[in-house]
Formats: structure tokens, C-alpha cells, sequence
């Protein structure tokens, strides 16, 4: 695969990078490049070393081995400060906002306009803001706190904030997570203005899609190591996700068909159904209906209100209106132990809102039949020979249930998170964007456990702003818009463009 | 000298403020119903300002006091100092302020209209003589202490050493303070028992921590130790008259309390002027009680007396 | 995700480390602990007796009894600031519920022995139910709710009292406080049942495990199905209640039940806690950290009553050391951490 | 993207409805001021006047310079408890190296009153600088740190005053603290200024956006370059300064200099703080909530001098209405946040 050596040093270039946590290498000897004017898309499993990279690129790990250097010249960051004044600027993984500060001042966030006299100037800082949001299609009030913004729009305003940042080298670590697709189209239209413009930008996706269709020049990494770097032009999907996990894609496949034919289950019993559900301005007049063995998906984009659906069904929303049935009976969930109770199962898009990090596998997976399992005391050895059984079936690694969850992997994370109501089957399973951040290989891992529950007899609903996940894993599809239900699909054929029409 | 003219009833209601530095101790509450007992007596209407034992809040309350209109007012302050400015401004609109119990602020800075206090450094003498001479004027004895910042700990334990001073055979073990604080005064009685097998006698800066003590003396059957303490109030008598306790010094909050009162009546009917009439200082000792004049004590405290 | 079986499958000896770095958080406010015994034994020789060691758990057995509730409520990553006033409340109650001597001069409500207990259990149950309710229901921190409810136990003992002080308290409790089973207190025996019950309730029962997961993660407890509210209102009403009993044990103690008693409690049941290395974050912690810090602290001011140090000076050097044993402990969790952080 | 922008196309009304949202969680603790203000009014005809007007002022004056410092810590999402303590001690440094009376009997230092002055200034910057070094290089949690720092500055006053009363401060200050200029005493002018810079740093300067950055969310003002832990750093030390600043005044206008003076200040000032709305998790607030708060609770203990209610239920009255206007608060942020929480 070509890359080109010219002359000149490179922009950024890094030789021999090497990084672990606490003894745990997450990159090693790991070698970087990136040019002027170029894209650079960046791809691999979870837990790859994408991110740990480009914090170091960031600043933000300052004690790593090997060197970094800028024009030629090496430099060490010890802040993100350094790496600011370099010129490096990252939108994080994690969206990085302050919520209640005002939309102008998380456009100039650090950097805030000063006037003569050494005083932050509200008037320009505000009129600047909304002019460079508007170049970005965004009209905002820039004097609202921020928090008060749907997500998307929050998070779009983190990037803006970067790509206006004067930065040479920008880094985006995942920014289109909570994007929907008009944005995205929006956001890479940006990125290649500024390319144009001479600026150099590292994306990280896990939208191979994307990654393809933007950038110039892709690397791969694979467990800390850059497995090779290649022109995008060169590169083919089924080539990446090879290079990506290391062994044939074949049996990955089925996962990236985007058709499929939807078939409803006419006779099997309802397990849950709701009508005329409503909350705030989340959604409203929410009608729907899922049997015992069927999958339905909810797609929508980012702040379309299935999120907050997903968390009503669950009692953590409770709405404002309607009616919800569980297994016939109708109930009115005051909190999640209810929903528990009357046979609900969440698992929420966030790892971080679902996993005890410090905490044993076991004790992770127990945490939600301790009740079944004695009414008063604990029952480790139990907890553990469950435990044990989910690892092995799940296929979790390392297969140790004494460990701290917080030292796996990201998707192994995530089968834990699934794993906790897998011992006694739920009526209904409400999955909140299962495979957000997921590799290839970990989401196909979510959609057998998926296939596997349903057949058991589980009534799943699948929310998710990712039309894949949706698709691969539905029988019946509802797309929600602004809150309501605007089309449902059933028994038919769904293709990614006609979901995002309806979208 | 003449006799001072009778301080009578007075016909219309007069306005008094009271403060004293914290109703939280007993020997103040008792001194609050003695106050409002004898103002009902002479027809004064008192008004209370807790200092809840705190500096600054009993300053506010003080502010506050200073900036209503009084006949006269009674002041024990809980911080010697904290509440010259208020009291030098009530003193300049020429209201009779009566200082009881503590200074308000070193005589030097201020010119309250009379000075109300017992003497510690008697008290702690005369029950520190009372317990020297009980142990026969020789032996082990331990002192604890209220707040060192206290002047009236200090001046208790001037008293102390100034007797102790004369017992050559008289053993002081410890003097470590328990800061008026009961809790404490238990904690440091504990580990006194378990140093000192012998302890003869033992003179705290009040009752309260001294029958704190007589607890943990009791649960180690140590009760052969003759305590002697400071206050004199009521539960103090009854642990007197029991045996409990040997000794203890009145400090007459009933006296001091009800004196404020009629020096304040005396002030306004009588124009009785200060250090003319009265004097800038009244020392207002009480005795050493014991279990002879204990029952004595306490029918004149029930009827505000002493 | 088969590149991840060779990655963890070598880890073996980290696990071992793991579980040594794990223990240095309980060890370092141990080795604090056996630090102060050495020199508090050299220093004074009549601090390593076996009557001082009485003493030392004689005067650590009310806070620890404080420190059981409020080590439930650390653990979740709480606070209660009222654990000192909600004991003086509850002491106060108790006695305003015995006869009194005539001499005490309270306008009290005598009532029966076991129904002023009741009476007391009921008011520190009642408070804490206020506490919990304002935190779980209202939505106010703890941190604030406890300081208001702080004043409100001060405000309850002043309108009992009035400044006067209480000596009776029914006999039960008089037991309790102040005599003894052969040659241990039952003041003692009491302490150590209330730790013994926090520790199993921590370790092996369902709540005790909700109480380290609501801690531990308060968002993915209640996306398990636990019921969060309902945890975090038990353990302010478990505070409020081991409060109240070390306020009505203390009160007989102490042999007197008047206003702020029990105030210096405040700092030394958050110290004892904090000391012994449970995390004010949450999670992380127990019982057995608590032993440690009281045993700290009862240490400490025991010992700095046997040396012939100036008083004055007592208070500056109680101050370093304590700040000392809490650096000590910090050091010993980066270590412990620096290998658990969780990923991002 | 266009459906973006339609969205908020149509958010002119939720503008205007957001922005009184915004306002309420200030507007609720200037409705309980009101309040407050009317009741004492009606219930007393000496709490209305020109003088007690000033007394309010008067009162809350060293309680406010405090604050100022105390708002910086807590818009930071931590805590000082050692406010107090430091002010005192820096009080106590004052005044032990300023000449006294003989019958203060004090065994001091006297210098000239600049020195005493930039002595004093340096003590709690020193102070300060200890809790900064303990809780962002140590990473002590703030919470134990400043406990810590507490008993340290407790052990302080201790060590220098002994027990005794020192009287006398270098002139300028007991200008400060006992002079007017006109009808205002210096002392609130000094808080006043206070306040007003207090204000204006947090608001017109990027250290004050980066302390309400810090407090919103650290990991994001990291990684916007923000310096975190210098910002923390500054913060705990203007809360000494501003403690010790209370402190120096405080001996002033109290007229002495002695232990425990000011421990009635650390529950007012951070009551204060957090009765004016300003959160304990960082981030929201600010000065102006500050001020509120501050008359609230001046107001509220001025007025219960002021009507003639039983001494001993004044303590539980105060609670009460603290904890009530905490409710208020609540609801009022409730109220507010009910809207623009951000979806998850
Ligand atoms: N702060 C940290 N502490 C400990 N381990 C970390 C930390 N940050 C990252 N790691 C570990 O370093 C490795 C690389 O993580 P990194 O986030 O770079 O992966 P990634 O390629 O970005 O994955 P993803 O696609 O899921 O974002 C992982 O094993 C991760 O768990
Ligand atoms: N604290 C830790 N100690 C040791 N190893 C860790 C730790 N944290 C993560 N790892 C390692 O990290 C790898 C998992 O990757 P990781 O958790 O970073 O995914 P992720 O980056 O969090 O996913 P994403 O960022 O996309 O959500 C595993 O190999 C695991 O062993
Ligand atoms: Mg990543
Ligand atoms: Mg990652």
C-alpha cells in the first residue's frame, strides 16, 4: 500500500509509540503519520488503541514511551494545554461540554475573548459564536445554557468548537456517534473545506462506511498495534474488517445486509403494549405492541425521543400520560425495581450507566436476580456458578469471574451488561442502542445473544439511532420523528435508505 | 455611710435586656429565671438575647439589643471583648449596663455601670482548701480544667495552685482540661483511673464535670475520691447532700442575676449613679457548701436567693 | 475478540498483585494504627496497660455506634452531617421521658422505662425518616439536608431542655451505659454488636450488597432494577437510628443528657470513617476500615492524654497526625487504583 | 441538519420560558428573603428601620467575606471547611504580632502594624496553600482535607493566643473593623468590595469562566486546556485569603482575638452559600446567589432577636425555616432543570 514520502517532514509523526495502564500495554511500538491537507481515518476494534493514541497526540497522556514529532521537531505534551498551543485539537469520545455554561462560551471554551483590558467580551464572544455556528447550518440562541440543547446539536457544537479552533491538526474520536445522517453529510462536507484549506484531520469511526467515503489514507489497529496503513482509495470494506480482526469476514457478513424481510408474529401472545405514552417534550402519543418472541426496533435519529421511550418503558421516565401493559396487566412503573418486578429488562446505551467498574464480573452479573436468588441474604456461590455459565456462553475473556469488570475489554463490557438478566428470562428486553461503539465482531456477538433470546420467547424492543443495528436484528421496525411515530414497517422489505426517509 | 435609699416597685413597667452567654448551661438558665423573677417583682419587663454560646452570635444578638431602646441593660458575655462596640454605644446613650459574671471587656476599656462577678480565684481556693483539709492536708490530687481560655478556669485555677502551694505534701498528679465538655471530662477520668491507683482527691471547674467524672469513679468503684467542684446549682447540692460529692462553691447566678435587676431598678427610679451609690465592682461570693449547709442552699435558690 | 484471550490469559501473577494493592488500602490506616501504639507505648508507660486498653475501647464505643450508620451512608456515596445532633436529640428525648429528679427541674413527660425507650428509637427513626425523605423524595443533598437537619437536632434538645441538665434514664438503658458483664462494659458489648451487625448486614445480605452498588454506581444500580431510593432512605434511617441509640447509650454514659453533649462526635465519627479508608465516593470501604479509624483516632486522643505534652499544643499535633494517617491513606489507594481504574 | 434548524426555529417562546427558568433558581431564594422580610416587618415594628437595617448589614459583613472565597470553592464542585478555623487563626496571627497590653498576658512578637498585617495575609495564604498542595497534588479530597486543615488552624489559635484574650490590632485594621466613613462602617464597605470584585472575577475574567468550567465539568475544561488543578489551586487559596481577610477584620470589629471566636462562621457561611442557590456540585451560582443567601440568613437570625418568641425555640425555628427555604430552592432548580436537562 503506497504512502508516499516526500521531502519535507511530516505534519505529526509518531516512531515507536508504547503505552499501558498499570502494566496492561494498550499501544506498542506503534507507528503514525499524518501529512498536511490530508484525512486520515483511523479503524479497529474496541479496546484497539485508537483513542489512547490520539490522547497522547492530545495531551492528554503525557507519560508514554517513544516520540512525537511536529515539522520535524520532537516535543512531549504534558497537558492538553501543550498540545493546544501546538495546534492539536480533539473533539473527544466522550462528549465534552459544560451544561450549564452558555452555547458561546462552549464555542470558545478555554478561550473565551478577551478585550483590551483583559475582560472576557460577552458581546463578541456571542455574536461570534452565532455567526460561526451559523456557518455551520446551526441557529442557535448562543446565550442558552448548552444543556438545554438536544444532544446532536450539543455535540455539534463540541465540534465546531474544535474545527474553529484555529487547530492544524484536528482529531475526531468517534464524533458521529450521536449525529444523524443529514449531519453527518453536513460534517464531512466541513472536513473536506478544511482540507482544502490545508488543515490535517485524524477521524476515528466505526462507520467503515464513512471512514472510506472521507478519508484520504486509512490506518488499522489492531490489540495496540498499527497493522498497516493504506490509501482509501486502495482499501475495500471486507479488506478492513480482515485487517481489523484478523482472520476471514465471511461469517460477518450478514450483519452489513442491509435488506431484510420483516415478518410480525400474529399469534403469539403480547407482552407488552403501550398507548398514548407521552412525556414532556420527549414523545408523545407513542402506540405500540410486541409479542413474545419478537424483535421490535425503534429507529430514529439522535433527540428523536427514543431514548427517553426506552427509559419509560423501564420506569426510570415516568410519563406524563397513557397507559403501559406488561404481560397483560396494566401497570404504572414508579421506578426501575417496579419495572424489574413486572418483568421489564434495560440494558442503557451507556457502559458506563450499566457496569460496576470496580466491582467482580460475578458481582456484576448477580446484581439483578439477588432477589431470586434468597430473599435476605447473598448467595455467592451461586452468584459465581451463574456467572461462570453466562462467561462461557457469552464467550466473555478473560473467562475469569473474580475479576474487575473495569479491566475488560469495551464489548466485553457490554456482555456483561446483557448477561445480568439473561438467568432468569424477562417478559420484555428493552436493549438502548446495543452496539453504539461497537466493533464488528462484538456487535455481531449482541445480535446472536439477540436471535438466541427471541427464540426463547423474550418480547425485545431495540432503540438505537443506527439504522444496521436495527436492521439486523428486527422483525418490525417503528421510526420515530420528534418525539411521535411516524411510519411503522412490517412485513416488508426495509432497505437503510428508505429507514432514513422516513427518519 | 447612709443608707442607700429603698429601691421600690416601679409604677410603670420598665424595659430590660438581658444577654448572658449561652441558656445551653444550666447555671445561665437558672440565672435567666431568677432575672425574670425578681423583674416581675419590681415590674420590669425583660427581654432575652441568647448568645447561644458563641461569640459572634451573642455580638449580633448585642447589635441588635443596642439598637432598641432600653430602661437598662444585663450583659454576661460569652467572649471577654467581642461586644465592646455595641455596649460602649448603649453606654453613650446613657443606658445603666450591667456587667455580670464575665467582663464584657477589661475594666480599662469600658465603663460599665457596675461589675457584678464572683471571685474565681476564691472559689477555686476555698473548695480546693475544703478538699485539702477533708484529705487531711496530704495526698494526690488532680485538677481539671474548664476552657484554658476561660478566665474564669483561669482564675479557679489560680485559686487551686495558690492553696495547693501551701500543702507541701500535697501531690498535684494532672491538670489536663476537659473544657467544661462532660464527654471529655469522662475520657480524661478514665484514663486518670487507669494511671494513678491513688487519687485522694480531685477539683473540677464545675459540677457538671465533675459528676460527669463521679460516674466512671463509680463504675471502677473508685468512689473513695473527694470531689470538689464549682456552681453549686442544684443537682450538685443533691450529690453533696448524698456524699457523692464533698464540695462545692456557689457561684450565685441567683444573686448576680437578680443584684443586675435591682441595680437597674435602683439606676432608673433612683438615679443611683455609678461608683457613687454602687460600685463599679461587686464581688459576689458565695460560700463552700458541704453537706451541712447544702439543704440550706437550695431553699434559697428556689426562691431565687443565691 | 480472539486477540483478547492471549492478552489476559497471562494474568495470573497482576492478579496476585491486584490483590495485594486491593489490601494496602486497609493495611496503610493499620500501619497508622500500629505506628501510634508503638510510640504511645514507649512514650508513656502507662499507656500499653491492659486497663488503658479498657479505656481506649470504653471511649471509642459511642462513636462507633455513630459510625455504623454513617459508614452506610459513606458507602453510598452520602453524607449526614446530623449524626451528633440526631444522638443529643435522642438522648434528650429519652430523658425527658424518665422522671427526673426534682432538682434536674425539667417539666418533663415521665413515662414508662420501655416506652421512653420506644419513645427515643421512634424520634431518631423519625428524623432520619425526615432526612431520607428530604434527600430521596425532595432531592436535596445530603450534604445540606443534614446540615439543616443539624440545627433542627439542636433546636429539638434546646425546647426539651431548656438549658437544663438531665441525669435519669429508665434502667435499661442505665445498664447499658453503665455498668458492666464481668470485666467488659456493656457499652463495649453494645459497640461491638453494632459493628459486628453492620458488617454482616454489609457482607453477606442483598442490602448490604446495594448499598457498596448504589455507592459504586448509582446509574447502572438503578438500571439493574435496584431500588436506589429506597437504599439511600434506608441508610439515612439507619444512621439516624445508630445515633440515636449511641445518643441514649451515650447520654447514660455519660451520666447527664444536656445541650451539645455530643457535639465533638461530629468530626470524630466522619473521621473515624474516613481515616479507616472508606471512600467518601462511594463504594469502597466497610466495617472493618471503621474499626480501623476509630481505633486511630481512640488511639490518638487517648494517647496524647498519657504523654506530658502543654495542652495547648495537643490540639496542633492531633491536627497534623490525623492529616498525616489520611495522606498515608491516599498514597496507598493511588497505589491500589493505578492498576483498576476503570477503561473509558 | 434542517431539521435542526426548524426545531429551533420555533424556540423563541422556550427562549423566553428558559430564561425565567434560568431566573427562578435565583428568583426562589429572593421570594424567601421577601418573605422573610415582610413577616419580621409586620411581626416587629423595630425590625423595619434605618438602623436595623445597618445592623443587618453589620452582621452579615464578615460572614459575606468569607463566603466570597467559600462561593469559589463550592462553583468548583468542592468544599472548605477549614474557613473558619483559618480565619481565626489569621485573626489570632494578627493580633500576636501586634503590640498588646500588659494585661492581655500574652508572651507575643510585636512588630509594626504593616508587617502584622502582610504576616497574617501570609499565614492564610499559607494555610490556603496547604489545603491547595493536599488536594490537587496529594488528591486528598477537599471535604477531608480542609477537616483536617480545621483542626490544624484550631491547634494554631491554640498554640499562639494560649488560652488568653490579645485586644489590639495594627491600627489600619481596627479601622476596618470599628470605624465608619459616614453613616457606613468600613467593615461592610470591605465586604461590599469584596463582593464586587468576588463578582466581577467570576464573570468578566477567564479565571472566573474557567472556576464555573472546573466546576460544570472538569475532564471537559481539561481538555480545553484549562490548567485544573492550578484553577483548583487558586480557588482554595482565595478562600483562605478570604477567610483569613474575615478573620483579621473580624478581630477588629469583635474588639479581641481568641480561640473558637469564629466557629459559629463555617455552618453560617457555607449555609449561606448554598441557601442563595449556588450548587454543591459545581458549576451554578455564583456571587449574586451569595448575596441572597447572606441576607436571608442575616435577615433570619436579626429577625428572631427582634420578635419575642421563647429563647429555646428560636434555635429550632431557625432550623426549620432554613430547611424550608432549601425545599424552595429545590423545587425552584427542580423547576428549572426539568426542561433543559440534557437527553441521555
Ligand atoms: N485511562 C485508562 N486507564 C486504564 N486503561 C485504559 C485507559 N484508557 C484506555 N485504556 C485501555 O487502553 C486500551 C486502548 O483503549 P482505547 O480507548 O485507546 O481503545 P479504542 O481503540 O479507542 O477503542 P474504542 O474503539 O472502543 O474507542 C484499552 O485496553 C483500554 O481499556
Ligand atoms: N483498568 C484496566 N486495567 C487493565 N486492563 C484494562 C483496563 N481497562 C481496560 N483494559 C483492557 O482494555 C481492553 C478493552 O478495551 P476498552 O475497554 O478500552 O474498550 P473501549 O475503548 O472502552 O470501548 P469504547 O471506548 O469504544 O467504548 C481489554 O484488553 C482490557 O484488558
Ligand atoms: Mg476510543
Ligand atoms: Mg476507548
Amino acid at each position: 500500500m503506497g504512502v508516499g514520502t516526500e521531502a519535507a517532514p511530516p505534519l505529526l509523526e509518531l516512531a515507536g509509540i508504547n503505552k499501558s495502564f498499570g502494566g496492561v500495554a494498550a499501544l506498542r511500538e506503534v507507528d503514525f503519520t499524518l501529512r498536511a491537507g490530508e484525512i486520515h481515518g483511523l479503524v479497529g476494534e474496541n479496546g484497539a488503541g485508537k483513542s489512547t493514541l490520539m490522547k497522547i497526540i492530545a495531551g492528554v497522556h503525557a507519560d508514554y514511551g517513544g516520540t512525537l514529532r511536529i515539522d520535524g521537531q520532537p516535543l512531549r505534551f504534558r497537558s492538553a494545554r501543550d498540545a493546544l498551543r501546538a495546534g492539536i485539537g480533539m473533539v473527544h469520545q466522550e462528549l465534552s461540554i459544560v451544561p450549564d455554561l452558555t452555547v458561546a462560551e462552549n464555542v470558545f471554551l478555554g478561550s473565551q475573548p478577551i478585550t483590551r483590558f483583559g475582560v472576557v467580551d460577552w458581546r463578541r464572544m456571542n455574536a461570534r459564536a452565532a455567526e460561526l455556528l451559523r456557518d455551520l447550518g446551526i441557529d442557535v440562541d448562543p446565550r442558552v445554557p448548552i444543556g438545554s440543547l438536544p444532544i446532536g446539536l450539543q455535540q455539534l457544537i463540541e465540534i465546531a468548537r474544535v474545527l474553529f479552533s484555529g487547530a492544524r491538526i484536528i482529531i475526531l474520536d468517534e464524533p458521529t456517534s450521536a449525529l444523524s445522517p443529514p449531519e453527518i453529510e453536513r460534517l464531512f462536507g466541513l472536513l473536506r473545506g478544511l482540507r482544502a484549506s490545508g488543515r490535517s484531520m485524524i477521524f476515528i469511526s466505526h462507520f467503515l462506511d464513512d471512514i472510506l467515503n472521507v478519508s484520504d489514507t486509512v490506518t488499522i489497529f489492531r490489540n495496540g498495534r498499527k497493522i498497516v496503513t493504506a490509501a482509501a482509495s486502495d482499501a475495500s470494506k471486507g479488506w478492513v474488517i480482515e485487517n481489523m480482526i484478523g482472520k476471514g469476514h465471511e461469517d460477518l457478513e450478514e450483519s452489513y445486509t442491509s435488506d431484510m424481510m420483516l415478518d410480525s408474529k400474529p399469534d403469539a401472545a403480547v407482552v407488552l403494549e403501550t398507548s398514548g405514552l407521552r412525556h414532556g417534550r420527549a414523545f408523545r402519543d407513542v402506540s405500540l405492541r410486541v409479542r413474545a418472541g419478537e424483535v421490535l426496533g425503534i429507529y430514529g435519529f439522535m433527540g428523536s425521543g427514543q431514548l427517553e421511550l426506552a427509559r419509560a418503558l423501564f420506569g426510570k421516565l415516568r410519563p406524563d400520560g397513557g397507559t403501559l401493559t406488561i404481560g397483560g396487566r396494566q401497570v404504572t412503573l414508579n421506578g426501575t425495581a417496579a419495572a424489574k418486578r413486572a418483568g421489564v429488562a434495560f440494558v442503557p446505551e451507556s457502559r458506563r450507566s450499566m457496569l460496576f467498574s470496580h466491582e467482580p464480573i460475578y458481582k456484576n452479573m448477580s446484581i439483578s436476580i439477588l432477589d431470586r436468588l434468597h430473599p435476605v441474604l447473598l448467595r455467592p456461590a451461586a452468584e459465581r456458578s451463574l456467572a461462570e455459565r453466562h462467561v462461557v456462553s457469552l464467550g466473555i475473556r478473560p473467562p475469569r469471574v473474580d475479576q474487575a469488570l473495569g479491566t475488560l475489554s469495551g464489548g466485553n463490557q457490554q456482555k456483561v451488561g446483557l448477561a445480568k438478566w439473561l438467568t432468569y428470562l424477562p417478559k420484555v428486553l428493552v436493549l438502548s442502542e446495543p452496539t453504539r461503539g461497537m466493533d464488528v465482531g462484538a456487535k455481531e456477538d449482541v445480535v446472536k445473544i439477540v436471535r438466541s433470546l427471541r427464540e426463547q420467547g423474550v418480547g425485545i424492543v431495540v432503540v438505537s439511532s443506527e439504522p444496521e443495528t436495527v436492521l439486523s436484528l428486527s422483525d418490525r421496525i417503528l421510526v420515530m420523528r420528534k418525539g411521535e411515530i411516524a411510519r411503522e414497517f412490517a412485513s416488508e422489505t426495509v432497505s437503510k435508505d428508505r429507514l432514513l426517509d422516513a427518519a | 455611710a447612709d443608707m442607700v435609699k429603698e429601691t421600690m416597685r416601679s409604677e410603670k413597667p420598665l424595659k430590660a435586656a438581658f444577654s448572658n452567654a449561652g441558656l445551653q448551661a444550666t447555671w445561665c438558665a437558672q440565672g435567666k429565671r431568677a432575672a425574670e423573677w425578681w423583674g416581675k417583682l419590681l415590674n420590669v419587663e425583660i427581654t432575652w438575647f441568647d448568645g447561644e454560646l458563641s461569640a459572634t452570635k451573642q455580638r449580633a444578638a448585642i447589635d441588635n439589643m443596642a439598637s432598641q431602646k432600653w430602661d437598662f441593660v444585663a450583659i454576661q458575655a460569652f467572649g471577654i471583648g467581642t461586644l465592646t462596640a455595641p455596649v460602649g454605644k448603649m453606654i453613650d446613650a446613657g443606658v445603666p449596663v450591667l456587667d455580670m459574671d464575665t467582663l464584657i471587656a477589661p475594666l480599662e476599656q469600658i465603663n460599665v455601670h457596675s461589675f457584678l462577678a464572683p471571685d474565681n480565684e476564691f472559689m477555686g481556693a476555698s473548695v480546693t482548701q475544703a478538699l485539702l483539709d477533708a484529705i487531711g492536708g496530704a495526698g494526690t490530687i488532680i485538677m481539671t480544667q474548664g476552657a484554658l481560655g476561660h478566665t474564669g478556669a483561669q482564675g479557679r485555677a489560680r485559686g487551686f495552685e495558690s492553696v495547693v502551694k501551701k500543702f507541701p505534701k500535697v501531690e498535684v498528679l494532672d491538670t489536663t482540661p476537659a473544657d467544661w465538655d462532660v464527654t471529655k471530662a469522662v475520657r480524661i477520668w478514665e484514663t486518670h483511673l487507669t494511671k494513678f491507683p491513688k487519687i485522694d482527691a480531685a477539683f473540677f471547674h464545675n459540677d457538671d464535670m465533675a459528676l460527669a467524672a463521679w460516674n466512671v469513679m463509680k463504675a471502677r468503684g473508685r468512689t473513695d475520691i473527694k470531689i470538689g467542684g464549682v456552681d453549686a446549682m442544684p443537682p450538685a447540692l443533691q450529690a453533696v447532700t448524698e456524699g457523692r460529692m464533698h464540695a462545692t462553691v456557689r457561684n450565685p447566678s441567683c444573686r448576680i442575676h437578680g443584684g443586675a435587676v435591682l441595680a437597674g431598678v435602683a439606676a432608673v427610679l433612683n438615679g443611683e449613679k455609678s461608683g457613687q451609690g454602687i460600685p463599679k465592682h461587686i464581688i459576689t461570693d458565695g460560700p463552700v457548701v458541704t453537706k451541712e449547709n447544702a439543704p440550706g442552699m437550695q431553699w434559697m435558690q428556689d426562691h431565687y436567693l443565691i | 475478540m480472539s486477540a483478547r484471550v492471549t492478552e489476559t490469559g497471562r494474568g495470573a501473577s497482576p492478579a496476585v498483585m491486584n490483590w495485594l494493592r486491593g489490601r494496602l488500602s486497609n493495611i496503610a490506616p493499620f500501619l497508622t494504627l500500629l505506628f501510634l501504639i508503638v510510640f504511645f507505648s514507649i512514650a508513656s508507660p502507662s499507656f500499653a496497660t491492659l486497663g488503658n486498653v479498657g479505656n481506649i475501647l470504653n471511649q471509642i464505643s459511642i462513636t462507633a455506634i455513630m459510625a455504623v450508620g454513617l459508614t452506610y451512608v459513606i458507602l453510598c456515596a452520602e453524607i449526614d452531617l446530623s449524626v451528633a445532633s440526631v444522638a443529643n436529640a435522642t438522648g434528650i428525648v429519652l430523658a425527658y421521658f424518665t422522671l427526673q429528679d426534682s432538682y434536674a427541674n425539667i417539666a418533663n413527660v415521665p413515662v414508662d422505662g420501655w416506652a421512653a425507650i420506644l419513645l427515643a428509637l421512634a424520634s431518631c427513626f423519625a428524623l432520619g425518616a425526615v432526612n431520607a425523605f428530604g434527600v430521596t423524595r425532595i432531592g436535596i443533598p445530603s450534604f445540606i439536608m443534614t446540615l439543616a437537619m443539624l440545627q433542627i437536632g439542636a433546636g429539638i434538645c434546646a425546647m426539651l431542655v431548656r438549658g437544663q441538665i438531665a441525669y435519669n434514664v429508665p434502667p435499661l438503658i442505665a445498664t447499658l451505659g453503665q455498668k458492666a458483664l464481668g470485666p467488659i462494659p456493656y457499652v463495649v458489648i453494645v459497640a461491638a454488636v453494632f459493628l459486628l451487625v453492620g458488617h454482616l448486614v454489609l457482607t453477606y445480605t442483598r442490602f448490604g450488597r446495594y448499598v457498596y452498588m448504589v455507592g459504586g454506581n448509582r446509574e447502572a444500580a438503578e438500571y439493574s432494577g435496584v431500588n436506589v431510593k429506597l437504599v439511600l432512605a434506608s441508610v439515612m434511617i439507619i444512621s439516624a437510628v445508630c445515633s440515636g441509640t449511641a445518643g441514649m447509650v451515650g447520654v447514660a454514659y455519660f451520666g447527664s443528657a444536656q445541650q451539645n453533649e455530643f457535639d465533638s462526635y461530629l468530626l470524630d465519627s466522619i473521621s473515624a470513617v474516613v481515616v479507616g479508608g472508606t471512600s467518601l465516593f462511594g463504594g469502597r470501604g466497610g466495617i472493618g476500615n471503621t474499626i480501623v479509624g476509630l481505633l486511630v483516632l481512640g488511639v490518638l486522643n487517648n494517647g496524647l492524654d498519657h504523654i506530658n505534652i502543654d495542652s495547648f499544643l495537643k490540639i496542633l499535633i492531633r491536627g497534623l497526625i490525623l492529616l498525616a494517617a489520611l495522606i498515608i491513606n491516599i498514597y496507598a489507594q493511588r497505589l491500589r487504583s493505578a492498576q483498576s481504574a476503570p477503561a473509558h
